[in-house]
C-alpha cells in the first residue's frame, strides 16, 4: 500500500491530527512526534488530559494517577512538534490518507493562552461561584473563570461565557492582560496525512436506573464521584465523607454492572474497568478511612487483567472487602439517617437486605454522546455499540483508510490497552506516513556555547513579581537588594513576569551585558519553567546547566500569604541557596548517542512479525528471530476468532509479507545467544541452527556447535517470544489418558477440519459435551487469570452449536470473563442453548471414567498402563443448586491456561529486564508504559507480557513498533547531562553502587575493581552517589558540594 | 549545656527546617499546596533533589551539625518512586538514621521523613506544619547550639 | 404590651450638601417630627458602606435610614446613585436573612425640603412602630433578639466579602452600560446571580461564626443553620481548602471543623 | 617471658588448636596452596601476640594461638595479591565475609583457616582486676613481667607476685555474649566446634543496649557527648577497622567538607555517626575499634545497637552469609514505615 502511493506519487503530508487529548490521545501525539511526524492534536475541552486526570489512583499498582501522568502532559504541552489545539472539534475532513484536509472549529477561550501564567487571582474572585465543577464530578462548584484542574495543560485559563455576566473583574485583576473578552470562535484548516480518533469515553448516566436511586438519595453517588471523593484534589481532599452529612461512611456498598451487560438499556456490553476500578475503590477507602468496610456486589468476577487476580486476592485478604456475588435488585434509603438499604438475592435464593451509609454505582463506558456526530464528520462507520467499527485482525484501523482508532472510542476498556493501543496507531500511521517523516517536524538551531573556563562565577539574578502572585506577598524589591549582597552575584532585577517572551529577550541581553555565567531565577516551579529558561539560556550561548531556579512563589508567596515580612525572609534564604548553588554549576554535557537504525525481533508469531513488519514499513531494517523452524507461534493453533475472522488464512498471508520483505531478515530455527550494548548500540549473537523438525531445545546455547554464528548490531529489542499452552500431567482431568478429553485448542483444531471430532466415535455419540474453564489458571500453582480460555470456550461452543444444534453443551466456570464486547457473544451462546454452571472456587470438577468390563472402578487420576476407559463423567457441584451434578460426557474440553514460556529467564537475564512473579516479562510501566522495559530500547509485546487475545497481541505488536521507531526514527538520542560521575581515585570497589542502581548503569571494571558510570543507561537519581561510602561516585547537577552549600545558605 | 539538650529556646523563637524534597513526588506535591493556597508555617527551606535516595544520611546529620533545628526529607509513597527503588532503598538507611539518632539521644522530632505524592498538596501543609510544632516543641537543639557557640 | 410602649430607636445617615441641611431647615422652620431618629452627618450618602447600614442593628437599633440628595443632584456627582444600589443589596441580604427590610430606608431630602424631611422621618418612625422592637419575634420566623443580631452579624460578613461589594460596585456600570461582551444585561439576571452570591457567602458566612465558637459537625451546623447537609459539607469543604475552617476532630464518625479564630483566640487564653 | 602455650604436661584445647594451626600452615605453604600465611606470633610484652606473616613452611612454628590472639588479621588481606591463608576466630570471618561481599578479597584467593575461639582477653579488665593504672607492663607499683595462660587461667608474674585471674572474668565484653564462637565460613577447621565457647543466644549481647536505651533521653546525650568530647579525633578506630576501606575517608575529605578538625563537639559527633552509619549492617562487634581507641571511648555502645536495629528491622545479621546482597544494597517492601509521615 504505502509503495503503491508512493509510486503513483501522490502526496503524503508529514502530519498527524489527534483528536482527543487524554491518555491515549496524548500517548500517540508523543510517539508521532518523537518519530518524526508534526502533531495537531484538538481537544473538545480547555486543556487535555481526560478522565485519568480525574482518576485518584490507578489499579493494580495504586499508583497515584494525576503524578504518572502529569510528566506525559507536561511533554504534550510544550513539544517542539505537537501544537495542542483546546477547545476545538472537527467540522469535516476531506481528502483520503496521506492527505487529509480537515476543518477545525475552536470556541472561544476569551483568556489569552500565550499570556496567561495560570495564577488564578481570577478565579478566586469572580462573583460567579455556582457553576458546577465537572472534574469534580459536580460535587463542588467553581468560577466562571476556571481551569480543569490545577495541573491542567495549557495552564491557562477559560471563560464560562454560560455563567458569565460580564462584570470585568477578572480583566481587572489580571496584570497578564490575559483575559481577552474580544476573542471569537475561528476556523482552521490543517493538512494532514493521517487521523486518529481518540476521544475516550463517557461515564454512564445511572438516573435510568430508577431503582438505585441515583439522584434521589444524596449517598448514592458514582464511581466517578467517588474517584473525586477519594483525590486528595477533590471535593474533600481526600476525606471519604458521605455527600448527605459530610460523615465518614462505616459501610459502603459498590454496586458492579451499572449500564453495562445490561440489554435492557441497550449497553449490552461489557465495560471492563469495573471489577477493578471498584475494587481499588474499596481498597482505597480503607486506606483513606481507616475501619471502613466495602462490600463489592457483582456478578462475575472479570480481573482477567495482567496483576488484576492477585490484587483481588489481596484486596479480599489483606484489605478485608467483601466480595458478593448477586446482582443488587434496589436501594432505598432508610428513613432519618439517609443510609441504605440494599435488597439482593443470594447464590442460594435467599433474599437479603442490607443497610450501608454509602453505595457507590460503578457504572459502565458508554461511548462519547458527541461520537455519532464525530463518525459522521469523519465517514467512518461505528459499531452496534456506538464504539467505532473495527475488526479483530485490524483492530486499530477504522472504516476509512488513514483515519485510525485507539482506547475507549474503540470499545471500552483499561489505561494500559488505551496507551497500548495509542503507541500502536503511531506505529500504523507512522507506516503509511513513511514518506513524509520528518518533512514538517521542527528542530532547534543553537548558538556555539561559551567557554566559560576561567572566568569565575558570574550570576545574574532574576526576580519575579508574578503579577502580584509573588510582589503582593514577598517583598520583591527588597529581596533584589539582598541578591546584590550575595557573592558573586554581579546582577539584579526585578520583573513583573519573568517567564514572559520579553523578558526571555531581556534576560539574553544581561548575560550579555554583564558577562554572565550563571542564571538565577526566583520565580515559580523549575518543574514547569525551568526548561523554559535554560533554553533562554541556551539560546544566549550559556550550557544548559548554569541556570537555578529559586521557587518563591508556589513554596513561598502562596503558601505564607499571611506573613509577608516571613515570606520575605524565606524568599530570601532561598534565593540565596540558589546562588550559592549556582556558583558550583558546572556545564554538564547532552550527550548525543547515535542510534543503529535496526531493530532485533525476538520470536516469529503473531506479535514478533507484526511487529517487524510495522518497523520494517517504516523503514528499517528489522531481524526477526525465531527458535522454530517456521513462523506462527502459538497462532498456528487457532483456527477461527470470535467474530469468525479466518486465522490460518490471515497468518498464511502474513508470514509471507514477513518472509518477502526486503527489510526483514529472518532467523528460522535459531537463538540468540548474547546481548550487550545499551539503547541505540546493542550487538547480539545470534545461533542459526536451520534445523528441520521443530524440536529445539531449550537450554540456550546448547546448539552452539552445530550452528552458524552471527552478530548483528541493532538499536532496539523487541521481545515477543509468546508463551505455551497449559498442559494437564500426570494425568490430572484425564488428560492424555482418555481419548475423549481435550484441551480447547485441540477441539478447535478438530472443529476446524470440518467433522466432528473423530476421538469420540469410541464414545455415546450423543452425548453432551462438556468444557471445564481454568484449568492451570488461578489455582495454587497460577494465581492468575489466563484472559483468553472463556472467550475460546464460549467461541467453540457457539460453532459447535450450530453444528449441532441438538447437543448439550455445558460450560463449568468460576467466572465468566467475556469482557468488552465479547460479552455479546457469551449472551449468543446462552442463546443458543448453551448451559453455564458455576462451580465453586475450591471444588474443581473432577472427571472420572471407570475401566470397560468393570464399571465399579473409578479412575479419577493417574490410570494403569494396560486399560480400556470406559464413558467418562464429570463432578461438579452447581453453586446455584447448591447440588453436585455427575455429567455423563461425550467429550471433556478443557480450557487450558497460557503459561509462560521457561526460555524467558535466560532472555530476561541477557537483556537485563525483569520477570514478574508468575514468569511473564515484566513492562516498565504497569499503566503508562505497556510494552517498554525500564531499560531503554528494549521493548515487549504478546503473550510473553501476559495472556492476551489475537486483536490485543495485534494492538501491542504495533505498540511495540511505535515505541521503537520513536527512538530509531530520532537517529540520535540526547542524554540529560545529569549523570553519575565515577572519581577513579577513590573508588574502592565494593559494588554498594551496582547493586543500588535500578537501571544497571554501574558496572565493576574486571581489572582495576572500581566502578564505571554507563552515561547511556544513567537516570541521573543520584541513588549511587548517597550511598557510596568513599564519596567516589557522585551526581553531576546534585553534587554533594552543591547540595551542602545550599544546606550552609540556607541555616547559617 | 551539655547535660539538657533542650536548652531553654528564647521567646518567639523561629526553627529553621530545611527540607529535602524529590523532584517527582514531594516537591509537586509542595508546588500543588501552593496551587491550592494551602497555608503552612514558614520554617521550611526546600532542597530539591532529583530522588530520596540521593539524600545521603551524613547530609541529615551535617544540617544538624550545622545549626538547622530540624530536617525533613520527603520522597514517593513506596512503589511509586520515578527511579523504580529509589526511595525503598534509601528507607532503609533513614530507618538506621532514625534509630541512631533516638539512641543517641536526638529528639524524635529532629528528623522527620515522609511520603508525600504529587497529588498530596494538602498532606505536605500538613507534614510541614507537623514538623514545624514538634520542633518548636523541642527548643532550640544541643546540636545547633554547639555549633553556634563554637562559630559564634 | 411591649409593643404599645416601643419607641424605636433609629439611626440616620444624612448627606452633608442636602438632607443634613434639609433637617437643619426643618429645625429652623420649627417643624415637629419624632424624636426617635439619631443623625449622623456624613458627607455623602455615598460614604456609608453596605457595613455601615447593618452595623447599628447590632448596637441596639430598630431602623436605619440613609437620606442623600435627590438623583442628579448629588454634590459628588453620583454618590447618592451609589448608595441606591447598596440599599438595593442591602435589602437582598436583609430579605435572604429573613429580617424585614423595612427596617433600612432610603430616600433623597434636599436642602429645601424640611417638611419632606420631618415627613419622612415621621413616616419611618411609624413603619419601623409596625414592625416592631428588632429582635422581637421579627419576621414570620419570629426570630429572638439573640437569632437578630447573629444574622446581622452574618450579614455584615456577607457585606463584606469582596464579590459583594464587587458586584455593588459594578452593578449600576453593567446596567447602564453593556457588559464586557457588549451585551446589555437584564437586571432579573444581575439580580439572580446577587441573590446567589448573597445565599453562598451567607451560608460560608454563618459557617464561619459557627465554627468560631467552637468545633461544629456538617450535621450540627445544618441543623443550626436549618440547610440541607449536603449544602453545608459543600461549603465546608470550600472554607476548608483555603483555610478558613479547619479539622478539630473526628468524633465517632463524624469531622468536627472549627475556625482558625477559635482555636487562636483559645491559644490566647 | 611469655607462656602461650599451657603448662605442657597436657594436651589442652589451645595446644591442640595451636598445633593445627601450624600444620595448617605449613601444609599449604609447602603446597602452594597459598604464598603467605597470616596468624598470630608472640609479642615482645606480656600477654601480647603480634600478627605474624609466614612465607617458608619453616616458619610456621612461630605461630601461636590463645586468648591473647585479639587482632582482626582480615584487615591485611586486600593488601595481599596473591593467595592467602588467614587464620580467623568467629567474629573475623564475618568481616571476611563482608570483604568478600564487598569485592575487596576474592573469595578463590583467601584460604579461611578457621578456629573455635573460647574468647579472647580484654586488657582493660585484667587492668582492674590488678587495680593498676595504664598498661599493666607499665604499671608503677607492680609492672607484670610475664604471663601464663592455662586453660581457664591466667598467671601474671612480677616483681615479688603471682597472680592468677580466672580468663572468665578478663574476657573481652564482645566475647561475653558471642553467637558465633565457631567461624561460620571457613576451608579449613582446626580442632573441632566442641572447643569453642558456648555460642549465645544473640539477645544476650544486647541486654547492655537495652538497659541504656531505657534511660532518659538527656542522659543518653550527655553520656555520648561527655565520651565523645574526648575524641582527640585520632581516627585510630577507623584505622583499626577490617571494614574502613575507603581509599579516602570522608572525614578526610576536603570538598565537600564534611568534618572539621577544629570544630569541635558538633563535628566529633557528626564523625561518630557517620561512622556508625558506615558500618550499620556491616560491623560484626569484633571490638578493634575499641582497643584502638587511646582515650578508651565506649565505642561498642553505638555500634551494638545499629545491629541489633539491623537485626531486628531488617533480619539481617552481618557477615553471616556469603551469597546474600549487603544490607544497604537490598530492600524488601514490608520494610519499617511506621517511622514515615
Amino acid at each position: 500500500m504505502v509503495q503503491a502511493e508512493k509510486g503513483s506519487g501522490r502526496k503524503t503530508v508529514g502530519a498527524v491530527l489527534v483528536i482527543g487529548g487524554g491518555i491515549g490521545g496524548m500517548q500517540a501525539a508523543l510517539d508521532l512526534a518523537d518519530s518524526g511526524f508534526f502533531v495537531y492534536m484538538a481537544e473538545k475541552k480547555s486543556a487535555i488530559g481526560g478522565v485519568m486526570a480525574q482518576l485518584d489512583k490507578t489499579f493494580p499498582t495504586n499508583d497515584c494517577s494525576m503524578c504518572i501522568m502529569a510528566p506525559k502532559l507536561v511533554e504534550c504541552g510544550r513539544h517542539l512538534n505537537i501544537e495542542v489545539i483546546t477547545n476545538s472539534e472537527v467540522a469535516s475532513v476531506k481528502g483520503s490518507a496521506g492527505d487529509f484536509t480537515v476543518r477545525l472549529v475552536r470556541r472561544p477561550r476569551y483568556v489569552d493562552q500565550e499570556k496567561c501564567t495560570g495564577c488564578g487571582v481570577c478565579a478566586l474572585h469572580c462573583p460567579v461561584g455556582a457553576a458546577r465543577d465537572q472534574f469534580n464530578a459536580d460535587l463542588g462548584c467553581r468560577p466562571s473563570i476556571y481551569i480543569e484542574y490545577p495541573q491542567a495543560v495549557p495552564l491557562a485559563y477559560i471563560i464560562d461565557r454560560e455563567t458569565c455576566v460580564g462584570c470585568g473583574l477578572c480583566e481587572t485583576l489580571c496584570l497578564a492582560q490575559a483575559v481577552k473578552y474580544d476573542d471569537e470562535a475561528w476556523e482552521r484548516e490543517i493538512e494532514v496525512g493521517a487521523i486518529i480518533v481518540a476521544t475516550g469515553f463517557d461515564a454512564y448516566d445511572p438516573s435510568e436506573r430508577k431503582e438505585y436511586g441515583y439522584g434521589r438519595f444524596p449517598n448514592v453517588v458514582t464511581s466517578m464521584e467517588f474517584e473525586r471523593i477519594l483525590s486528595a484534589s477533590g471535593p474533600y481532599e481526600g476525606r471519604v465523607l458521605r455527600p448527605s452529612d459530610g460523615d465518614i461512611p462505616r459501610k459502603i456498598a459498590f454496586i458492579q454492572c451499572v449500564g453495562s451487560r445490561d440489554r435492557a438499556i441497550g449497553n449490552g456490553y461489557c465495560s471492563s474497568v469495573c471489577c477493578m476500578y471498584a475494587t481499588k475503590e474499596a481498597v482505597i477507602a480503607k486506606e483513606h478511612a481507616p475501619g471502613v468496610e466495602t462490600t463489592v456486589f457483582f456478578m462475575d468476577m472479570r480481573s482477567y487483567g495482567k496483576g488484576f487476580e492477585a490484587y483481588i486476592e489481596r484486596a479480599r485478604h489483606e484489605y478485608g472487602v467483601r466480595f458478593v456475588r448477586t446482582r443488587v435488585g434496589e436501594v432505598v434509603e432508610a428513613l432519618d439517617t439517609g443510609n441504605l438499604i440494599l435488597s439482593y438475592e443470594t447464590e442460594g435464593g435467599a433474599i437479603e437486605k442490607e443497610e450501608f451509609d454509602l453505595v457507590v454505582l460503578s457504572v459502565g463506558l458508554r461511548p462519547p454522546t458527541d461520537g455519532a456526530r464525530l463518525a459522521e464528520s469523519l465517514a467512518i462507520a461505528l459499531d452496534t455499540h456506538g464504539f467505532l467499527e473495527t475488526r479483530s485482525l485490524d483492530p486499530l484501523a477504522t472504516t476509512r483508510p488513514g483515519i485510525f482508532v485507539c482506547g475507549a472510542m474503540q470499545g471500552p476498556k483499561d489505561i494500559p490497552e488505551t496507551v497500548t493501543q495509542a503507541s500502536g496507531v503511531a506505529s500504523s500511521t507512522g507506516a503509511i506516513l513513511e514518506g513524509a517523516r520528518g518533512s514538517l517536524t521542527r528542530r532547534k538551531i543553537y548558538p556555539e556555547e561559551k567557554d566559560i573556563r576561567g572566568i569565575g562565577p558570574k550570576i545574574g539574578v532574576f526576580v519575579c513579581h508574578c503579577g502580584i502572585n509573588i510582589g503582593g506577598v514577598v517583598d520583591v524589591p527588597s529581596v533584589v537588594e539582598y541578591a546584590k549582597t550575595l557573592p558573586n552575584v554581579v546582577y539584579a532585577e526585578e520583573n513583573l513576569y519573568t517567564c514572559s517572551q520579553d523578558t526571555q529577550k531581556r534576560i539574553q541581553e544581561k548575560i550579555e551585558e554583564h558577562g554572565l555565567t550563571r542564571v538565577v531565577v526566583a520565580s515559580c516551579t523549575p518543574r514547569t519553567h525551568e526548561p523554559l529558561f535554560q533554553e533562554t539560556c541556551r539560546e544566549a550561548g550559556l550550557n544548559y546547566y548554569l541556570f537555578q531556579m529559586a521557587n518563591i512563589r508556589d513554596q513561598c508567596s502562596w503558601v505564607h500569604m499571611r506573613k509577608p515580612i516571613e515570606a520575605t525572609e524565606k524568599a530570601k534564604d532561598l534565593v540565596k541557596a540558589a546562588c550559592a548553588k549556582a556558583a558550583l554549576l558546572e556545564p554538564l554535557e547532552r550527550i548525543p548517542i547515535e542510534v543503529k537504525q535496526s531493530a532485533l525481533v525476538i520470536g516469529g508469531g503473531l506479535a514478533g512479525m507484526t511487529t517487524a513488519l510495522d518497523i520494517a514499513n517504516q523503514g528499517f531494517r528489522v531481524h526477526l528471530v525465531e527458535t522454530a523452524p517456521e513462523l506462527g507461534g502459538h497462532l498456528r493453533r487457532l483456527h477461527f476468532t470470535l467474530c469468525g475472522d479466518d486465522i490460518q488464512t490471515y497468518l498464511g498471508d502474513l508470514a509471507r509479507r514477513v518472509m518477502s520483505h526486503p527489510s526483514i531478515d529472518v532467523y528460522l530455527g535459531s537463538q540468540m545467544t548474547d546481548v550487550t550494548g545499551y539503547v541505540g548500540n546493542f550487538k547480539s549473537r545470534i545461533i542459526e541452527c536451520n534445523k528441520t523438525n521443530g524440536e529445539v531445545n531449550s537450554e540456550i546455547g546448547s546448539e552452539i556447535e552445530q550452528g552458524v554464528e552471527v552478530e548483528i548490531e541493532h538499536g532496539v529489542v523487541v521481545v515477543a517470544t509468546g508463551a505455551k499452552e497449559y498442559a494437564p500431567s500426570d494425568g490430572k482431568f484425564l488428560y492424555h489418558r482418555h481419548p475423549a478429553v481435550v484441551t480447547q485448542s485441540e477441539f478447535e483444531e478438530a472443529l476446524a477440519s470440518g467433522g466432528f471430532p473423530t476421538f469420540i466415535e469410541r464414545q455415546d455419540q450423543d452425548g453432551p459435551i462438556v468444557m471445564i474453564q481454568c484449568v492451570g489458571s488461578r489455582d495454587e500453582e497460577r494465581g492468575y487469570c489466563s484472559r483468553v480460555c472463556c472467550s475460546e470456550a464460549v467461541k467453540n461452543a457457539i460453532r459447535l452449536k450450530r453444528m449441532d444444534p441438538k447437543r448439550d453443551v455445558f460450560i463449568l466456570y468460576r467466572d465468566v470473563r467475556t469482557y468488552g464486547t465479547r460479552e455479546i457473544y457469551f449472551e449468543e451462546a446462552r442463546d443458543l442453548g448453551v448451559v453455564f454452571i458455576r462451580y465453586p472456587d475450591d471444588e474443581v470438577p473432577i472427571v472420572c471414567s471407570s475401566i470397560v468390563g468393570n464399571p465399579e472402578t473409578r479412575c479419577e487420576g493417574n490410570v494403569g498402563k494396560n486399560y480400556d476407559p470406559g464413558p467418562v463423567t464429570v463432578e461438579v457441584t452447581d453453586t446455584l443448586l447448591g447440588e453436585k451434578l455427575a455429567i455423563p460426557a461425550a467429550l471433556i474440553v478443557l480450557s487450558t491456561g497460557i503459561v509462560p514460556d521457561e526460555r524467558n529467564k535466560a532472555i530476561a537475564q541477557m537483556l537485563k529486564v525483569p520477570l514478574d512473579e508468575n514468569g511473564f516479562f515484566l513492562e516498565a510501566h504497569m499503566k503508562l508504559r505497556p510494552v517498554d522495559f525500564a531499560t531503554e530500547g528494549v521493548f515487549v509485546a504478546g503473550l510473553a507480557h501476559s495472556p492476551k487475545t489475537i486483536d490485543e497481541t495485534i494492538a501491542q505488536a504495533h505498540a511495540a513498533a511505535g515505541r521503537a521507531c520513536t527512538i530509531l526514527a530520532a537517529g540520535t538520542i540526547m542524554a540529560d547531562g545529569i549523570k553519575s560521575e565515577v572519581t577513579k581515585t577513590k573508588c574502592a570497589g565494593c559494588g554498594l553502587c551496582v547493586e543500588v542502581c535500578q537501571y544497571s548503569a554501574v558496572e565493576l571494571d574486571d581489572k582495576d575493581n572500581i566502578a564505571v558510570v554507563n552515561t547511556a543507561l544513567c537516570k541521573g537519581c543520584g541513588l549511587c552517589a548517597a550511598t557510596c561510602r568513599c564519596g567516589a561516585i557522585t551526581l553531576k547537577g546534585f553534587t554533594e558540594e552543591e547540595i551542602l552549600a545550599e544546606v550552609d545558605a540556607l541555616i547559617c | 549545656m551539655l547535660d539538657s539538650i533542650s536548652a531553654k529556646a528564647p521567646e518567639n523563637w523561629e526553627p529553621k527546617i530545611v527540607a529535602f524534597l524529590c523532584n517527582w513526588c514531594s516537591y509537586a506535591g509542595a508546588d500543588l499546596a501552593g496551587t491550592g493556597r494551602i497555608q503552612y508555617p514558614p520554617n521550611v527551606r526546600v532542597i530539591r533533589v532529583p530522588c530520596s535516595g540521593r539524600v545521603d544520611p551524613l547530609m541529615i546529620l551535617k544540617c544538624l551539625t550545622r545549626g538547622a533545628d530540624g530536617v525533613l526529607v520527603s520522597g514517593c509513597h513506596p512503589g511509586d518512586c520515578h527511579y523504580i527503588a529509589g526511595n525503598y532503598l534509601a528507607r532503609r538507611k533513614f530507618a538506621l538514621l532514625d534509630e541512631l539518632l533516638d539512641f543517641f539521644g536526638i529528639e524524635k522530632g529532629r528528623v522527620h521523613f515522609s511520603w508525600v505524592s504529587a497529588a498530596e498538596g494538602e498532606k505536605f501543609a500538613d507534614v510541614v506544619k507537623q514538623v514545624t510544632e514538634t520542633v518548636k516543641a523541642q527548643g532550640k537543639p544541643c546540636l545547633g547550639q554547639i555549633c553556634g557557640d563554637e562559630r559564634g | 404590651m411591649i409593643r404599645a410602649a416601643f419607641e424605636p430607636s433609629i439611626v440616620g445617615f444624612l448627606c452633608n450638601w442636602c438632607s443634613y441641611a434639609g433637617a437643619d431647615l426643618a429645625g429652623t422652620s420649627r417643624l415637629s417630627y419624632p424624636t426617635n431618629l439619631r443623625v449622623i452627618r456624613v458627607m455623602c450618602s455615598g460614604r456609608v458602606d453596605p457595613e455601615l447600614m447593618l452595623e447599628p442593628f447590632l448596637r441596639g437599633a430598630d431602623g436605619v435610614m440613609v437620606l442623600g440628595c435627590h438623583p442628579a443632584d448629588c454634590h459628588y456627582l453620583s454618590g447618592n446613585y451609589q448608595a441606591e444600589q447598596r440599599v438595593h443589596c442591602v435589602w437582598m441580604v436583609l430579605e435572604h436573612l429573613g429580617i424585614d427590610k423595612g427596617r433600612l430606608c432610603l430616600d433623597w431630602v434636599s436642602a429645601a425640603e424640611g417638611a419632606r424631611f420631618a415627613e419622612l422621618v415621621a413616616e419611618f418612625v411609624s413603619q419601623v412602630k409596625r414592625i416592631g422592637p428588632a429582635g422581637h419575634e421579627e419576621s414570620r420566623e419570629e426570630l429572638s433578639r439573640q437569632d437578630f443580631i447573629w444574622r446581622v452579624r452574618v450579614g455584615m460578613r456577607v457585606t463584606g466579602t469582596e464579590k459583594f461589594r464587587w458586584l455593588v460596585g459594578r452593578q449600576k456600570a453593567l446596567l447602564d452600560d453593556k457588559n464586557v461582551y457588549e451585551e446589555q444585561l437584564s437586571g432579573e439576571r444581575l439580580r439572580d446571580l446577587m441573590r446567589t452570591v448573597i445565599a453562598e457567602e451567607s451560608i460560608r458566612a454563618a459557617i464561619e461564626l459557627l465554627t468560631e465558637a467552637g468545633p461544629m459537625s456538617v450535621k450540627d451546623m445544618a441543623e443550626a443553620l436549618k440547610l440541607p447537609a449536603r449544602t453545608v459539607l459543600e461549603h465546608t469543604a470550600y472554607l476548608k481548602r483555603y483555610g478558613f475552617v479547619e479539622l478539630h476532630d473526628i468524633l465517632g464518625r463524624t469531622p468536627r471543623y472549627v475556625s482558625p479564630r477559635y482555636t487562636q483566640a483559645k491559644d490566647e487564653i | 617471658m611469655n607462656k602461650m602455650t599451657g603448662n605442657g604436661t597436657e594436651k589442652g584445647t589451645r595446644h591442640i588448636i595451636e598445633e593445627g594451626i601450624r600444620n595448617t600452615a605449613t601444609k599449604m605453604l609447602e603446597s602452594g596452596e597459598v604464598d603467605v600465611f597470616i596468624g598470630y606470633e608472640e609479642g615482645t610484652l606480656p600477654l601480647r601476640t603480634t600478627p605474624a606473616f609466614i612465607t617458608c613452611p619453616e616458619d610456621a612454628t612461630r605461630l601461636v594461638w590463645g586468648p591473647a590472639c585479639e587482632n582482626n588479621l582480615t584487615v591485611y588481606l586486600p593488601k595481599f595479591q596473591g593467595a592467602v591463608g588467614v587464620v580467623v576466630k568467629g567474629c573475623d570471618v564475618r568481616t571476611l565475609t563482608n570483604l568478600i561481599l564487598e569485592n575487596q578479597i576474592s573469595r578463590d584467593k583467601v584460604k579461611i583457616v578457621g578456629v573455635p575461639c573460647s574468647g579472647i582477653i580484654d586488657r582493660d579488665r585484667i587492668r582492674k582486676v590488678l587495680g593498676t593504672e595504664g598498661p599493666i607492663e607499665r604499671s608503677m607499683e607492680r609492672p607484670v613481667r610475664s604471663a601464663q595462660v592455662t586453660e581457664r587461667s591466667l598467671i601474671l608474674e612480677g616483681d615479688g607476685f603471682e597472680f592468677e585471674i580466672q580468663l572468665e572474668d578478663v574476657l573481652a565484653p564482645s566475647c561475653e555474649t558471642c553467637a558465633y564462637p565457631i567461624p561460620v565460613v571457613y576451608d579449613v577447621l582446626i580442632g573441632d566446634e566442641s572447643m569453642a565457647r558456648h555460642a549465645k543466644d544473640s539477645e544476650a549481647g544486647y541486654v547492655e543496649v537495652t538497659r541504656f536505651a531505657e534511660l532518659e533521653r538527656d542522659a543518653r546525650f550527655s553520656y555520648f557527648s561527655r565520651e565523645i568530647e574526648r575524641c582527640i579525633q585520632c581516627y585510630a578506630c577507623r584505622q583499626a577497622c577490617p571494614l574502613c576501606y575507603c581509599p579516602e575517608c570522608f572525614t578526610d575529605r576536603q570538598s565537600p567538607k564534611w568534618i572539621s578538625r577544629w570544630r569541635g563537639l558538633s563535628d566529633k559527633i557528626l564523625f561518630h555517626l557517620g561512622r556508625i552509619l558506615h558500618v550499620a549492617g556491616r560491623c560484626v562487634d569484633c571490638g578493634a575499634c575499641r582497643r584502638a581507641c587511646p582515650v578508651g571511648i565506649d565505642l561498642r555502645l553505638l555500634t551494638k545497637n545499629m545491629e541489633k536495629v539491623v537485626k531486628e528491622s531488617f533480619e539481617y545479621e552481618s557477615g553471616l552469609d556469603i551469597d546474600c546482597l549487603p544490607l544497604l544494597a537490598a530492600y524488601k517492601r514490608e520494610d519499617p514505615d511506621d517511622f514515615i509521615l
